[in-house]
């Protein structure tokens, strides 16, 4: 099997890489100012938060389920940050250790939407695209019931400058990316978690009679995703120095469609974090090449809209044999 | 906790929250502010409505709010470039057709989840109307304004409308073989294929249904706007599903009814956001109640379904 | 009415209908007989047009009949009662009866139903099945006798000229049954031939014209009712020579008891009390419906269970689930291998591996040790002889239904059981792999596990157990040890109606 | 393999088609939304004047999102824009984007919002909404107490994350504070710049004190929301009917002008739009020729009533749109 054999097979069992490379190739000749460096950094700081969204997400589709409510954690994570973190709104003063206090809070807010998610699902059995809706109302609504729809300025320093920071020549995102990826990997493809997430995603009836904790997989699918959310909203917020309601809105379309352009089914039990990972790069490309050409941010909309339908019927039409009952 | 959630449930909660309103402030309680009511719930009964004949097959439409929005663009558009007033309809109610068929196609023929393809539709069709209005707010001639302000004998036309498309969809729901059937669909999908109902034709018609609904239902709340603003629609698909499963209609398909069901829910909410306005409570309180009064709901839909056996 | 010409089926290699020619003349009733898996249902379904004969012919009313869809046996005159009602619960019965074709008010307003002629028609009907109920009460509301009534009068309006009942009264109490008996008497004056297929010897005899036997596919019999003993007819399903091999096993059942079961009540109705000694193969004999598997998902925890004590090697167990009961070595082989069993486009591996899984963690955060997983699927495999080209690539869904089993009986041995529950685990297997399945099952008994086998086949049952017990509607009426086993004796517990 | 290439090209067509060569400098103009017309006025302004001086431009819309207008700020930055003009989402998200833009150093001047922090280098023109708020209701009060009656006062606010809404609230109380006996605020509906919040708002408001005859938008977008709730509270007629309300706007665009000549509008507060934008785009030239220009531009504005109409109507942006 010579390396060029290899490669091929890889890109057949995983076709979006291959879409991705050629995407990048096409628009580096096509399109001025795509291949340089500035936007380059550019692509990188919006893909970033993108694939840690798409990741979380990607856990809850596996399952067959759905998660709408990552664009209410982002908002609620970005205001409970702020009110943490902000010197002139803030609990605590604008030191060190209220930046550590508000990232746990972030988190943390993750955590609590993502159980009552998750238990809603897994323990209530209501429909998993009902509930995360029901969520996004009420938490996005939270935020600006909280804030009155007022941003939170101020956030310290620290916060704010790191994404600038780089490390052995990296900015310090890209190692939170990295860090969120490796361990998300291991653990779908490496644990007792990630075994029973594939295995629930393709037959619940199986999985119960096979001894899974079926309530346990399904509330920890939803709590990743919903702390996946809250480091985005940690990301987006240090970029835009502040705490903001209505941080994120526009998100949702962009992490779905990174999911299932990936080629992640629907039904739940067959798709890889490798294929997210190009899916999300994919869509940060296509954003940022038909923008650069002016292409109004609507069209854009109108565009991955009409590529989110294109995969999922391509998906439907190639896997017919597989399809389920 | 209530095991049963028959729809005249929701109406007791209906009296109860107008009580509540009314003891709070004596604006509430008289005859100018339940005008009021009716005509500011008639777009959204209207969307509710043909959103029940989708749950009712155990589907789903996100894509109301964007027909809502893009019909009414379109419209609008072409009522500011000169052409008559009468032509804004029908250019209307083809938009939310149009739609309503890619998706009816695309979860009928194609077999793709109903809710991937109405959010994909969603997209594209808030897209396409930015695109259109340049995010610009389309300001309505005058003429448009009297259709909402216009009294067809004292009646003031949206809820004439509204009460026209409430008792046809009721009358097909109980009266037509396509309604019954839509309930054979609704309760087991493989069955109704055997007992030889036609399920791809209807399913298709559905969907073209609750599309028309969304144009309609979006004329007649731009009739009272006056203008669309860019964020016109937005969460309106939230608010007919709730509406509907407020109503009793059950998101898992076989349930659900028009009047008093979704009528009911949908006053609800907006006697809801009435109420609020007329304490002068805090506007940002309205999403929270709604949504959590949604949750509640669903899950008592849920319970029913699946009984309390894991 | 109806006659088959040499009529064969078979599904690849396995033969399951051979050279049937019988005839149903006009107003004639035909019972038709024979054990689970006999080739009824098959016949049944290539008169339904839900896929051809391989060879012969069907006459049908005079021409020649090859129907391709279920609509169109339907319209030529074929009606189908099938034991899963076709029916809405969340619609009333008149709308059940015509929901394909409601009868519609004439001129502009055709696209409406007409309520007047839609509740005379439908009460017409229901009082020809002598269900006196209002036309409008929903069909969830009506009891199970009460629904086949409608399906029936659902039949009726068709204006059949052949009705198919298949296992009508296995769900219906018994002056249901009685009043369903007295309908179809009263079908025969209108000249409406029917098939009945029942495991009620008695019921049969009582209003069939002629009976025929079915046994392996092949006609045994078709002899006039009244002459046709019910002992002849038991001789025939059953009297075939124990031809299948099956393999003898050297260990003997110990006296310690494994599992105890008190007054397990899974229907409501009955409560069950057995008990399984180490190193015993308990057989569940029983016709469909008769409640077996029923009983099994209640004890193992997959549906709800109204009461009962079970002990497991002398402790008791407090929570029966799945989860649970593998930790303590029990396991459980559903019998819809499809639906239940395999994770359909998953890898060998990842099927076998399923229940045993928490056995691998490693140190902290459920990190699992793969070489020893992957080292131990494949012993398993080879243990259960598994025909397979790779373990990590094939999806199972592309193996054929012997080596699925086999899949999934690796799959309950790595959880090292000491009971499995076998709930039909040689349905639609071919021969070769059912002995592999079979010596398995013995080389595990030996080792010391116990097993409850459930089989519809009693030679199966004859072939492999210690003992078998007999359940017929929801309750165990009998029980055989090895030496006092007699195939009639089992055969005629099962059918023996409740009120004899 | 082949089958996926489908949609890599079809997006290339779309991109080629749009794709368009240039030859001089480019200015980058990003606005948060063109929902209103004294949005689209502005950026047909600012348009206008990059043509007058030789530069070419491209528009970016970010729909009300500040995360989206902060990555098309980056795109116009590896676009390689000469300069950049900026409407912000609000005034504290603009700071990332100031550093951004002085990173790369490109001068960029910021329109109609006030950054909240004043370092980093940029420009900022922003009309005083505060004054002339204050100014259009001052007129607006006289006109209430010429009449003699006490009145009961509306106003309808804009989205309070909006320094400029909340300015222009501010100017109104301070305007209502100096008549106590003549004006009484009974009520604030807050429209977070929404048509239909507006229109539930005010019309809920009218029917619970019908005997409002003081109204104040803060802005003239909101004008068809506010007359359609006029209209069902029978509310709406022209200046000397008795059953007239004195109505007030903000901004000065189109419909404020035609409802001034149709005698329904008693006074508007007019931002200098042409002002304005043309001293954004000068401000951008001048930096990059290095001469030197003051940080921050303000406009005066203006306020246009009934007494002034004809004179002020040529300055007023609204009359010629």
């Amino acid at each position: 099997m010579t390396i060029v054999d290899n490669i091929r097979t890889y890109l057949v069992k995983n076709p979006i890489v291959g879409v991705c490379l050629l995407y990048y190739l096409l628009m580096a000749l096509m399109v001025p100012g795509f291949f340089s460096a500035n936007n380059s950094w550019n692509l990188v700081y919006n893909f970033i938060p993108l694939l840690i969204l798409a990741v979380g997400q990607t856990f809850v589709i596996l399952t067959a389920g759905i998660d709408l409510s990552i664009t209410s954690i982002i908002a609620v994570s970005s205001v409970v940050g702020g009110y943490l973190m902000s010197s002139d709104v803030g609990l605590v003063d604008g030191s060190k250790w209220s930046m550590l206090l508000g990232i746990g809070g972030m988190l943390s807010v993750g955590v609590i939407i993502g159980l009552i998610n998750g238990i809603s699902v897994a323990k209530l059995k209501m429909p998993a695209f009902m509930v995360t809706l029901t969520s996004l109302m009420f938490f996005s609504g939270f935020a600006i019931w909280i804030t009155q729809s007022q941003n939170i300025y101020n956030l310290p320093a620290l916060l704010v400058d790191a994404p600038y920071h780089s490390f052995l020549g990296l900015p310090l995102p890209v190692y939170l990316a990295v860090l969120v990826f490796t361990s998300c990997y291991l653990l779908l493809n490496k644990t007792l978690l990630g075994e029973w997430v594939y295995a629930v995603g393709t037959n619940i009836k199986t999985s119960w009679i096979s001894g899974i904790n079926i309530p346990l997989t399904l509330v920890s699918v939803y709590v990743i995703s919903g702390v996946c959310a809250s480091l985005a909203s940690l990301i987006y917020t240090a970029r835009l120095e502040t705490g903001s309601p209505v941080m994120g809105q526009n998100v949702l379309l962009d992490v779905i469609g990174a999911v299932i352009i990936g080629g992640t089914s629907l039904f739940g039990g067959r798709g890889k974090l490798q294929w997210t990972a190009a899916g999300a790069l994919l869509m940060t490309m296509l954003d940022n090449s038909l923008n650069l050409v002016g292409m109004s941010f609507f069209l854009i909309m109108m565009v991955k809209g009409a590529i989110i339908l294109l995969t999922a019927l391509y998906n439907q039409l190639g896997s017919k044999s597989l399809t389920h009952a | 906790m209530i095991k049963r959630l028959s729809p005249y449930s929701t109406v007791i909660l209906l009296v109860l929250v107008m009580l509540l309103f009314s003891s709070l402030s004596d604006g509430f309680l008289n005859g100018r502010n339940f005008m009021n009511i009716l005509i500011q719930v008639s777009g959204l009964a209207i969307v509710a409505a043909g959103m029940t004949l989708v749950l009712i097959t155990a589907g789903i439409d996100l894509s109301v709010g964007s027909i809502m929005f893009l019909a009414g663009v379109v419209s609008g558009k072409i009522v500011v470039g000169g052409a008559p007033l009468w032509l804004a309809l029908p250019i209307a109610l083809l938009v939310g057709v149009a739609v309503g068929w890619v998706n009816g196609i695309a979860v009928v023929r194609f077999k793709i989840v109903p809710f991937i393809v109405t959010l994909a539709t969603l997209y594209m069709g808030r897209g396409f109307g930015l695109y259109i209005s340049e995010t610009r707010a389309v300001n309505l001639p005058e003429s448009f304004l009297a259709i909402g302000t216009f009294k067809l004998l004292g009646i003031p036309l949206p809820i004439v409308i509204m009460v026209l498309v409430l008792v046809v969809l009721h009358l097909v729901l109980t009266k037509t073989t396509f309604g019954r059937q839509l309930y054979a669909i609704g309760n087991d999908k493989r069955k109704s294929v055997k007992a030889g109902i036609p399920v791809n034709k209807l399913l298709i018609k559905v969907y073209l249904i609750s599309g028309l609904c969304a144009a309609i239902g979006g004329f007649v709340a731009i009739a009272q706007l006056g203008a669309i603003s860019p964020s016109f629609g937005n969460q309106s698909e939230f608010m007919a599903i709730a509406a509907a499963v407020l109503g009793g209609t059950s998101l898992f398909g076989g349930k659900g009814g028009i009047f008093p069901g979704t009528f009911i829910g949908a006053l609800l909410i907006q006697t809801i956001q009435n109420g609020l306005v007329i304490i002068n409570a805090d506007p940002y309180l309205y999403p929270l109640i709604t949504a959590s009064l949604i949750f509640v709901i669903v899950l008592i839909d849920s319970r029913e379904k699946f009984g309390s056996h894991v | 009415m109806l006659k088959l010409h040499h009529i064969g089926k078979s599904f690849g290699p396995v033969e399951v209908l051979k050279d049937i020619t019988l005839e149903v003349k006009t107003g004639e009733t035909l019972g038709l007989v024979g054990e689970n898996g006999a080739g009824k249902s098959t016949m049944m379904n290539i008169l339904g047009g839900i896929f051809a004969p391989t060879t012969g012919k069907i006459e049908f009313n005079g021409q020649a009949f090859e129907p391709v869809e279920v609509s169109e046996s339907q319209q030529s005159g074929i009606a189908f009662i099938h034991q899963e009602l076709n029916l809405f619960p969340n619609l009333s019965i008149k709308e059940n009866l015509f929901i394909s074709a409601f009868p519609k008010k004439q001129g502009f307003f055709n696209t409406i139903i007409d309520q007047k002629s839609l509740s005379s028609q439908a009460s017409a009907l229901l009082a020809e099945v002598g269900l006196s109920v209002s036309p409008s009460t929903l069909i969830g509301k009506l009891t199970n006798g009460q629904q086949q009534l409608v399906e029936i009068a659902k039949a009726l309006n068709g204006r059949p000229k052949l009705i198919i009942f298949d296992e009508p009264t296995t769900a219906l109490s018994q002056q249901e049954t009685d009043r369903l008996l007295q309908l179809i008497n009263s079908l025969k004056e209108k000249h409406i031939s029917m098939i009945f297929i029942s495991h009620n010897l008695d019921e049969v005899k009582s209003i069939a014209d002629h009976i025929a036997v079915i046994r392996d596919g092949a006609l045994i019999r078709m002899q006039e009712a009244e002459i046709y003993s019910k002992k002849e007819i038991i001789r025939d399903m059953v009297g075939r020579d124990l031809d299948q091999f099956f393999p003898i096993r050297s260990t003997h059942p110990t006296e310690s008891v494994s599992l105890e079961i008190q007054d397990l009540n899974a229907d409501g109705k009955n409560d069950l009390s057995f008990s399984i000694r180490e190193k015993e193969v308990l057989g569940l004999y029983g016709l469909v419906g008769a409640g077996r598997s029923e009983m099994a998902r209640g004890l193992y925890g997959m549906e709800k269970l109204y009461g009962g004590q079970v002990r497991w090697k002398g402790a008791q167990m407090h929570k029966l689930t799945p989860q649970n009961w593998i930790r303590h070595g029990v396991v459980y082989l559903t019998e819809d291998r499809r639906e239940e069993g395999i994770l359909a486009f998953k890898s060998i591996r990842k099927n076998v591996q399923l229940a045993a899984l928490p056995r691998f963690i490693q140190r902290f955060g459920g990190w699992l040790d793969y070489r020893s997983i992957k080292r131990e699927v494949s012993s398993k495999v080879k243990a259960t002889r598994v025909k397979y080209q790779d373990l990590e690539i094939q999806p199972v869904s592309e193996l054929s239904g012997g080596n699925q089993q086999k899949v999934l009986l690796s799959r309950w041995l790595m959880t090292n059981p000491s009971l499995l529950i076998l709930d039909e685990p040689t349905k639609g297997i071919d021969i070769g792999a059912r002995e592999e399945i079979y010596q398995l099952i013995n080389q595990l008994v030996e080792q010391g596990s116990c097993v409850l086998l459930i089989s519809s086949e009693i030679e199966e049952l004859l072939g492999m157990c210690d003992r078998i017990m007999v359940m017929n509607q929801g309750a165990l009426t009998a029980e055989f040890n090895r030496s006092e086993f007699d195939q009639s004796a089992i055969l005629k517990h099962a059918l023996k109606a409740a009120h004899d | 393999m082949s089958r996926y290439l489908l949609y890599p090209i079809w997006i290339l067509l779309v991109v080629c088609s749009c794709s368009h060569q240039r030859e001089r400098p480019l200015i980058g103009i990003s606005f948060e939304t063109l929902q209103t017309e004294y949005w689209v006025a502005s950026v047909e302004a600012v348009k206008a004047e990059c043509i007058k001086n030789g530069y070419d431009f491209v528009v970016a819309i970010a729909n009300g999102d500040a995360n989206r207008q902060f990555e098309q700020i980056n795109n116009f930055i590896s676009l390689g824009v000469a300069g950049i003009v900026i409407a912000p989402k609000d005034s504290h998200t603009v700071i990332p984007i100031i550093k951004a833009a002085n990173r790369a150093n490109i001068p960029i001047a910021v329109y109609n919002r006030v950054p909240a922090s004043n370092l980093g280098d940029y420009v900022t023109v922003v009309a005083d909404n505060l004054e002339i708020s204050k100014n259009t209701v001052t007129y607006m009060c006289e006109l209430a107490e010429k009449s003699g009656k006490k009145h009961q006062a509306l106003i309808v606010l804009g989205d309070l994350g909006d320094i400029n809404a909340v300015n222009r609230r501010a100017g109104f109380n301070q305007a209502v504070a100096a008549f106590p006996e003549t004006i009484e605020v009974v009520a604030e509906v807050p429209s977070e710049w929404n048509q239909e919040k507006a229109l539930a708002g005010v019309t809920n408001a009218l029917q619970a004190n019908p005997d409002i005859s003081f109204i104040f938008t803060s802005s003239d977008f909101l004008f068809p929301a506010i007359i359609s709730a006029m209209k069902t509270a029978d509310k709406y007629y022209p200046i000397g009917h008795e059953k007239h309300v004195i109505f007030g706007g903000f901004d000065g665009d189109a419909m404020a002008y035609r409802l001034l000549q149709e005698k329904y509008l008693d006074a508007d507060g007019v931002q200098d739009v042409f002002y304005e934008c043309e001293a954004s785009v000068q401000a951008v030239i001048k930096k990059l020729n290095g001469e030197p220009v003051e940080s921050t531009i303000i406009d005066p504005g203006f306020v246009i009533h009934q007494d002034n109409l004809e004179q002020m109507a040529g300055k007023m942006w609204g009359a010629s749109f």
